[in-house]
């Protein structure tokens, strides 16, 4: 597959849907971890609907408080291990990763779809849990519930080990690509900042994800066989187990967290036509939050009973996060500063991320606080905290790359108006869903609960209206990206945001082996100086 | 015995490869990324033993003395010997010795195979003796004197079964290993799999290097 | 980027390969050797030493990372120090925790029942019907069998708690004595309530066989089945399951308080 | 303004939870401040910036003393929220003060237990009087899954582990009944799994230690009588527990220590301990709460389980001295009763 003949392009040749099934073309990969992800965003977002309709009203309504245990439990693990942690860095960067650094491929392009089957694999399991028993252990699978629940969780814990290996593959292979494969003339110092990000999330998959595969496996096997660490009629000790989960799970937030920032990074400037403010300070920044993830999962640990030592260190630590987030927020912000600025939609999303990413960091500090996170640990501040941080941030991160690459995978332009119209009721429903839940945490009402005493009815009230919303706009942008596949207008030339990074000297779409040139670096990714502004 | 000349297989590099030597160095930085994330693996259990050591400290050493550090020398010096052969065969396969390759890829196989019998024995013995994890431990002398020994043999099993695992897995890679270079194809120009295999054997090796201290010795 | 073009790549001579191989075996007896020695807790940095030597080797040599790029040995040096994170930590935290926060024994002391203290607690009475109600509406049994005892409890529907108004189905049977041991023993998801007093569980038994049509009296036969002597006074329970051989000292307090 | 604040937040019923608020609103006003030292600017970038025909944009890089300060002024704000966090946490949350009342916390699927000093136990309501540090020993039936203790007036919370005991403690002062929620989830139940801590006055207190039936006080926080923290009130409740409650505690430790000695006989320990001093065994003269030394160098605090320990498996800590001299184990070999007459016992030879 050397060159494809002339006015081909990945999508189109090879022919035939066996040449997907089995192709190493990391585009196509890519595109197929796009529609799987997209696929779970949408299950997930319906048990989220579900749980937002159950809560609408004090009082067991629609279900039962278990089956509504087993909704909430569905719509943390999918949208954990099956959307937010591979959406970026697999949907995405699998795509505009390689052709960001001029190269023909990934690494590993055999290990790339070897990841993506175990991906497959892991999803059919996890969802045939529903059919088996199902899971009601919420997707932090804590023991001595997870081990003692006649629920099905040893198969999901199987999935989620599967899960965890498609993700470490991933980051395997982006690590030897960034390493290995960089166009000449780009040095470490002319990476896009995409680059940096994703090549930082990978490094903490490698690291931490193994932690996690082999904590599941021990709770998988205590509640199979009967011996384990964490059961402590034997012995053990459960909050073990909490130290082993949280050093997966708080780089885990950050595997979210980081790629979505890699996507605004590229998006601020090329939309500021501008180059991007302290370069230099924003790739520190990067590799200081991915070094930091690794100190502090103890914050999630506060109440547990953990010794009051390790209680200051935590909180100590975990406050230096804040110190680079707040470099990348005031440096974005300083980067529109003076520029030319264009609100298309992507442009659009990434400002909503701005607003609603600087409120999730922050309340992300108040509960770094020691005293601050006893009264608020395991309340609605902190399911408000990390929807504002996961869904604002990982998910508006998202769409605003989906937006700004979409041209450049599918050679086609969505309707620019519709965008914006998606981006605004997202952003309001957004808001409307999760700032109540914050007064309903401070005001003591705790999480997972299936029902609640009257007075947290307002705030749950307003929540579920939020939440319809935030789906009303995620169906128009279904709509408008189908419409555009279809009947989209096509691209005409390369290039339409006028970028810099190297991934726009290929065609939209792009040929099956990306460039018909070897692309050479000779400028930074963004320098819009001069006639490139 | 002389070096016979043999005409390796023409191997040529994957077309995203400037040349064999890029995609031999990023195989071969893709193993160590491999073996990065196998570290971290092993951890748990590692720290869990540690700490729980540290806890039920006469436990765990009354435990430990009824693990049999005979056997776990052998194994220690079965998997040093087939660290020692892979790398033979990795240098036979620089110098263009296929036979050499042969011969080191047999020995480590049979190595491995040794390290599983050995393995086999030491778990009979232990279930007869009925020093088993968790709710299974019915060893009568133990659960006078240790009541969390049981705790030992869980970490014992699972840090051991874990590694076996390993062993068993790397077997697998070397027996393909071996189909691949019986017809020729490891050579000067290319031995990636070879130079990948053994940096996996010497890390299971490693592992095994700190396992036999920690369970055996001073347990 | 090493842009070597077919750099040499360094081929371990047999001599060097040989002797590290000695090397390891001799620091595998020396460290079975300095095992045998008793040095109290200086064993375990000994033996950690000796393997970290052996392992330095393996690295070195076996592995190459002597002629290798500063990439590869900065990632798999690196993933040591996130081991010395993980475990530094998680030391720390358990093993500094206080002496007494480690559960040894039942944690509740066992307290003498509030209610009307009869010789034959399995034959039932108003006042014994009575205070089980009190029981059962303070230990909450209502969450999962409903206040009408009808197995209709909020978290009840889905565990298939029982519905005490029904006579069939009752798996250990509906005789006072059986009743009372499943509220001891606890049975599938219904958890055991054996710190709740005994002359409670038997007001609660009552209590709840008083929702269905009235049970069946329990023979001797079905008492000793169960472990009860119907000679002794309570049934020989006392306030604690196993066989006492002391007066409990609830039970002289409550002597001595009341005379 | 502030009142519209103050029910934005659970009535604060303790010392501990004033401070927290001070904490909390700072927060919140910093996180404002942020919020609007980034919101500002961009607004104004928006509008002003936005493309227009003939719009050069400026290429500015970087500019150094700006970042410098928007890293250093961060992290010394930061640092300060971690110190008033971690004092908040030291002083009024961390250890409870030594003359509190001790009451244990048994959480089980979807109940709580209380068992208070004199061993008598209620469950779903904790009754404790006002103006009077309670302490908590929370933990969870040992074959049960984690719970945790949260009292949004207190704002205390704490985890209840199976196998460990978590402390927790609060010194309430607003009279009335204050909901208690379970804050980790632990299946069906976990929303029913809710309780009340009844803080009465001094009056009621009194009434419900003769196990009077009194009448409970109304909700707070959800509607509460605020107890004005007047002197004359907190000085009569005291620390001492008065009223029938200590005429029947310190009845039953009498009993208990005739009832230990009779143990300490029966059982052969006054073979080889005596109050008088060292002999065969190490003597249990001021043994209770004291620092004791190991024959390993560790030292700890001879406190019930230790002594539990040196009965059941003497093997597991030996003490300084006594090496080489061998104590038969008792394993199980004690009812409750008789093991915490003993405690009684050596706990009376001070």
């Amino acid at each position: 597959m050397h060159h494809s003949p002339a006015g081909e392009n990945y999508m189109s040749y090879p022919k035939g849907f066996s040449t997907w099934i089995v192709t190493l073309d990391h585009k196509r990969i890519g595109l197929m971890y796009l529609a799987s992800v997209l696929f779970f965003f949408l299950v997930g977002g319906i048990f989220a609907l579900l749980i937002r309709l159950e809560l609408f009203a004090p009082g067991g309504q629609y279900m039962t408080a278990q089956q509504y245990n087993e909704f909430f439990t569905y719509h943390g693990t999918i949208m954990v291990f099956l959307v937010i942690i591979p959406m970026i860095p697999a949907a995405l960067g699998n795509f505009v990763l390689p052709m960001m650094l001029g190269a023909k491929d990934v690494a590993f392009p055999r290990i790339n779809l070897f990841s993506y089957y175990l991906y497959c694999a892991g999803a059919i399991i996890a969802v045939s849990t529903m059919f088996f028993g199902g899971v009601d252990t919420g997707w932090t699978f804590y023991t001595p519930y997870s081990t003692t629940t006649a629920t099905n969780s040893a198969l999901m814990l199987c999935a989620a080990f599967i899960i965890g290996f498609s993700s470490i593959f991933t980051g395997l292979n982006f690590m030897a690509t960034v390493h290995r494969l960089r166009a000449p003339g780009q040095g470490w110092m002319k990476l896009p900042l995409f680059v940096w990000a994703i090549y930082a999330t990978s490094i903490i998959q490698v690291l931490a994800t193994p932690v996690l595969g082999l904590t599941l496996a021990l709770i998988a096997i205590e509640k199979t066989f009967g011996f384990g660490i964490f059961d402590p009629a034997l012995g053990g000790d459960p909050v073990l187990f909490q130290h082993f989960f949280w050093f997966y799970s708080h780089p885990a937030v950050y595997i979210m967290v980081l790629p979505a920032m890699g996507v605004i990074n590229e998006i601020i400037p090329t939309f500021s036509r501008k180059p991007i403010f302290g370069y230099k300070a924003m790739a520190g920044a990067i590799f200081g939050i991915a070094l930091v993830a690794f100190v502090v999962w103890g914050h999630h640990m506060f109440t547990s009973g953990q010794t009051d030592f390790v209680n200051m260190l935590f909180s100590l630590i975990t406050m230096f996060v804040a110190v680079p987030t707040g470099i990348k927020v005031f440096s974005w912000v300083a980067t529109m500063y003076k520029g030319s600025l264009h609100f298309e939609t992507p442009m659009l999303w990434a400002q909503a991320f701005l607003l609603v990413f600087v409120i999730g960091g922050l309340t992300g500090v108040i509960l770094a606080t020691l005293a601050a996170d006893i009264h608020l640990h395991d309340t609605y501040f902190v399911v408000a905290h990390f929807h504002y941080v996961m869904v604002g941030g990982t998910l508006m991160g998202f769409m605003a790359g989906l937006h700004y690459w979409f041209p450049l995978m599918f050679g086609k332009m969505y309707n620019e108006f519709w965008g914006k119209v998606a981006c605004v009721i997202v952003f309001i429903g957004f808001n409307l869903t999760f700032f109540p839940q914050f007064i309903a945490g401070q005001k003591g009402m705790p999480r997972r609960y299936f029902d609640y005493i009257p007075e947290f009815r307002i705030y749950n009230e307003l929540s579920t209206i939020g939440s319809a919303l935030i789906g009303f706009g995620f169906v128009i942008a279904l709509f408008y990206f189908v419409y555009a596949l279809v009947w989209g207008k096509k691209i005409v030339g390369k290039n339409p945001w006028r970028a810099l990074t190297p991934e726009w000297e290929a065609d939209c779409p792009p040929a099956t082996e990306n460039f018909h040139h070897d692309v050479v670096v000779t400028h930074g990714p963004y320098d819009y100086v001069g006639e490139r502004a | 015995m002389a070096d016979k000349v043999t005409a390796f297989k023409e191997h040529h590099h994957a077309h995203h490869f400037r040349n064999d030597e890029h995609q031999f160095e990023t195989a071969k930085q893709g193993m160590w990324v491999f073996l990065l994330q196998e570290v971290l693996f092993f951890s748990p259990l590692f720290v869990g033993y540690l700490i729980f050591k540290f806890m039920y400290f006469q436990d765990f050493h009354d435990a430990s003395k009824h693990l049999d550090w005979v056997m776990g020398a052998v194994n220690t010096v079965i998997l040093i010997v087939s660290s020692f052969t892979v790398a033979r065969a990795i240098s036979s396969a620089q110098k263009g010795n296929r036979d050499g390759v042969v011969e080191n890829l047999i020995f480590t196989f049979i190595c491995g195979l040794g390290f599983l019998i050995v393995k086999y024995l030491e778990y009979s013995h232990k279930f007869h003796d009925g020093l088993l994890p968790g709710h299974f431990f019915s060893n009568p002398e133990l659960l006078e004197t240790a009541p969390h020994a049981n705790l030992f043999f869980t970490f014992y099993f699972l840090m051991t079964g874990l590694h076996g695992i390993h062993v068993v897995g790397g077997l697998v890679v070397f027996a393909w290993l071996l189909k691949r270079a019986l017809n020729n194809e490891f050579g000067p120009k290319y031995y990636t799999p070879l130079e990948c295999a053994g940096l996996y054997w010497h890390f299971v090796d490693l592992v095994w290097i700190y396992l036999f201290p920690l369970l055996y010795l001073v347990g | 980027m090493s842009d070597s073009d077919h750099g040499k790549h360094h081929i371990l001579s047999n001599k060097t390969s040989l002797t590290v191989l000695l090397l390891l075996l001799v620091f595998t007896i020396f460290t079975v050797a300095i095992a045998q020695v008793h040095f109290g807790s200086l064993n375990f940095p000994i033996a950690m030493l000796i393997a970290s030597i052996k392992a330095i080797l393996v690295m070195l040599f076996f592995m190459g990372l002597k002629w290798d790029n500063n990439e590869n040995r900065a990632f798999f040096f690196g993933s040591f120090l996130f081991f010395g994170f993980f475990i530094f930590y998680c030391a720390v935290d358990l093993l500094g925790r206080r002496a007494d926060s480690h559960v040894v024994g039942p944690i509740l002391k066992e307290s003498a029942s509030t209610g009307p203290q009869t010789e034959k607690p399995w034959l039932s009475s108003p006042e014994i019907v009575a205070h089980g109600k009190s029981v059962y509406e303070k230990q909450a049994c209502g969450t999962c069998h409903g206040d009408s005892g009808k197995g209709d409890g909020p978290a009840g529907m889905a565990l298939g708690a029982r519905n005490f108004t029904v006579e069939s189905g009752w798996k250990n049977g509906r005789k006072p004595s059986q009743v009372f041991m499943t509220l001891t023993k606890g049975l599938g998801s219904m958890p055991q309530f054996d710190t709740i007093p005994a002359g409670d569980r038997w007001a609660v038994t009552h209590y709840v066989l008083a929702f269905g049509p009235d049970a069946p009296a329990d023979s001797d036969e079905d008492l000793k089945a169960v472990g009860i002597d119907p000679s002794k006074p309570g049934g020989g329970l006392g306030s604690a399951e196993i066989e006492k051989k002391t007066i409990p000292v609830d039970f002289a307090l409550d002597l001595y308080v009341n005379q | 303004m502030l009142e519209m604040l103050k029910d934005l937040l659970p009535t604060a019923a303790t010392e501990a939870a004033r401070q927290w608020d001070h904490l909390f609103w700072f927060l919140i006003a910093v996180s404002v401040v942020f919020f609007l030292i980034v919101m500002v600017p961009l607004v104004v970038f928006v509008f002003k910036y936005r493309s227009r025909a003939g719009r050069r944009p400026t290429p500015i890089a970087h500019n150094d003393t700006l970042e410098i300060l928007w890293t250093a002024i961060p992290t010394v704000i930061l640092m300060g929220i971690f110190a008033w966090g971690w004092i908040v946490y030291k002083d009024l949350m961390m250890s409870a003060p030594s003359n509190s009342m001790e009451i244990k916390v048994m959480a089980q699927k979807w109940n709580w237990t209380f068992q208070y000093p004199d061993g008598r136990t209620t469950s779903n309501e904790l009754f404790v009087p006002a103006n009077t540090p309670v302490k908590l020993l929370i933990t969870s039936k040992s074959s049960d899954v984690l719970h945790s203790f949260f009292v949004p007036n207190f704002r205390i919370k704490k985890d209840a582990v199976p196998g460990m005991y978590n402390v927790a403690w609060f010194n309430s002062n607003i009279v009335g009944q204050h909901i208690v929620f379970c804050a980790e989830y632990c299946g069906a139940g976990h929303s029913q799994m809710k309780a009340k801590v009844v803080v009465l006055d001094p009056e009621r207190w009194e009434l419900w230690q003769w196990g009077k039936e009194i009448k409970l006080p109304e909700w707070v926080g959800f509607g509460g009588m605020e107890l004005a923290a007047s002197s004359s009130t907190t000085a009569s409740a005291g620390t001492e527990t008065t009223g029938i409650m200590a005429q029947n505690s310190q009845i039953h430790a009498d009993l208990m220590i005739k009832q230990g000695e009779k143990v300490f006989r029966s059982k052969g320990c006054i073979a080889c301990h005596s109050a008088a001093g060292d002999s065969v065994g190490p003597s249990h003269q001021g043994l209770f709460e004291s620092k004791v030394l190991l024959a390993d160098g560790r030292q700890v605090v001879a406190d019930e389980n230790y002594i539990r320990e040196s009965i059941e498996n003497p093997m597991a800590k030996i003490r300084k001295g006594f090496e080489n001299r061998v104590m038969p184990p008792y394993p199980g070999q004690l009812s409750d009763e008789e093991f915490d007459a003993l405690v009684a016992y050596i706990k009376s030879n001070r």
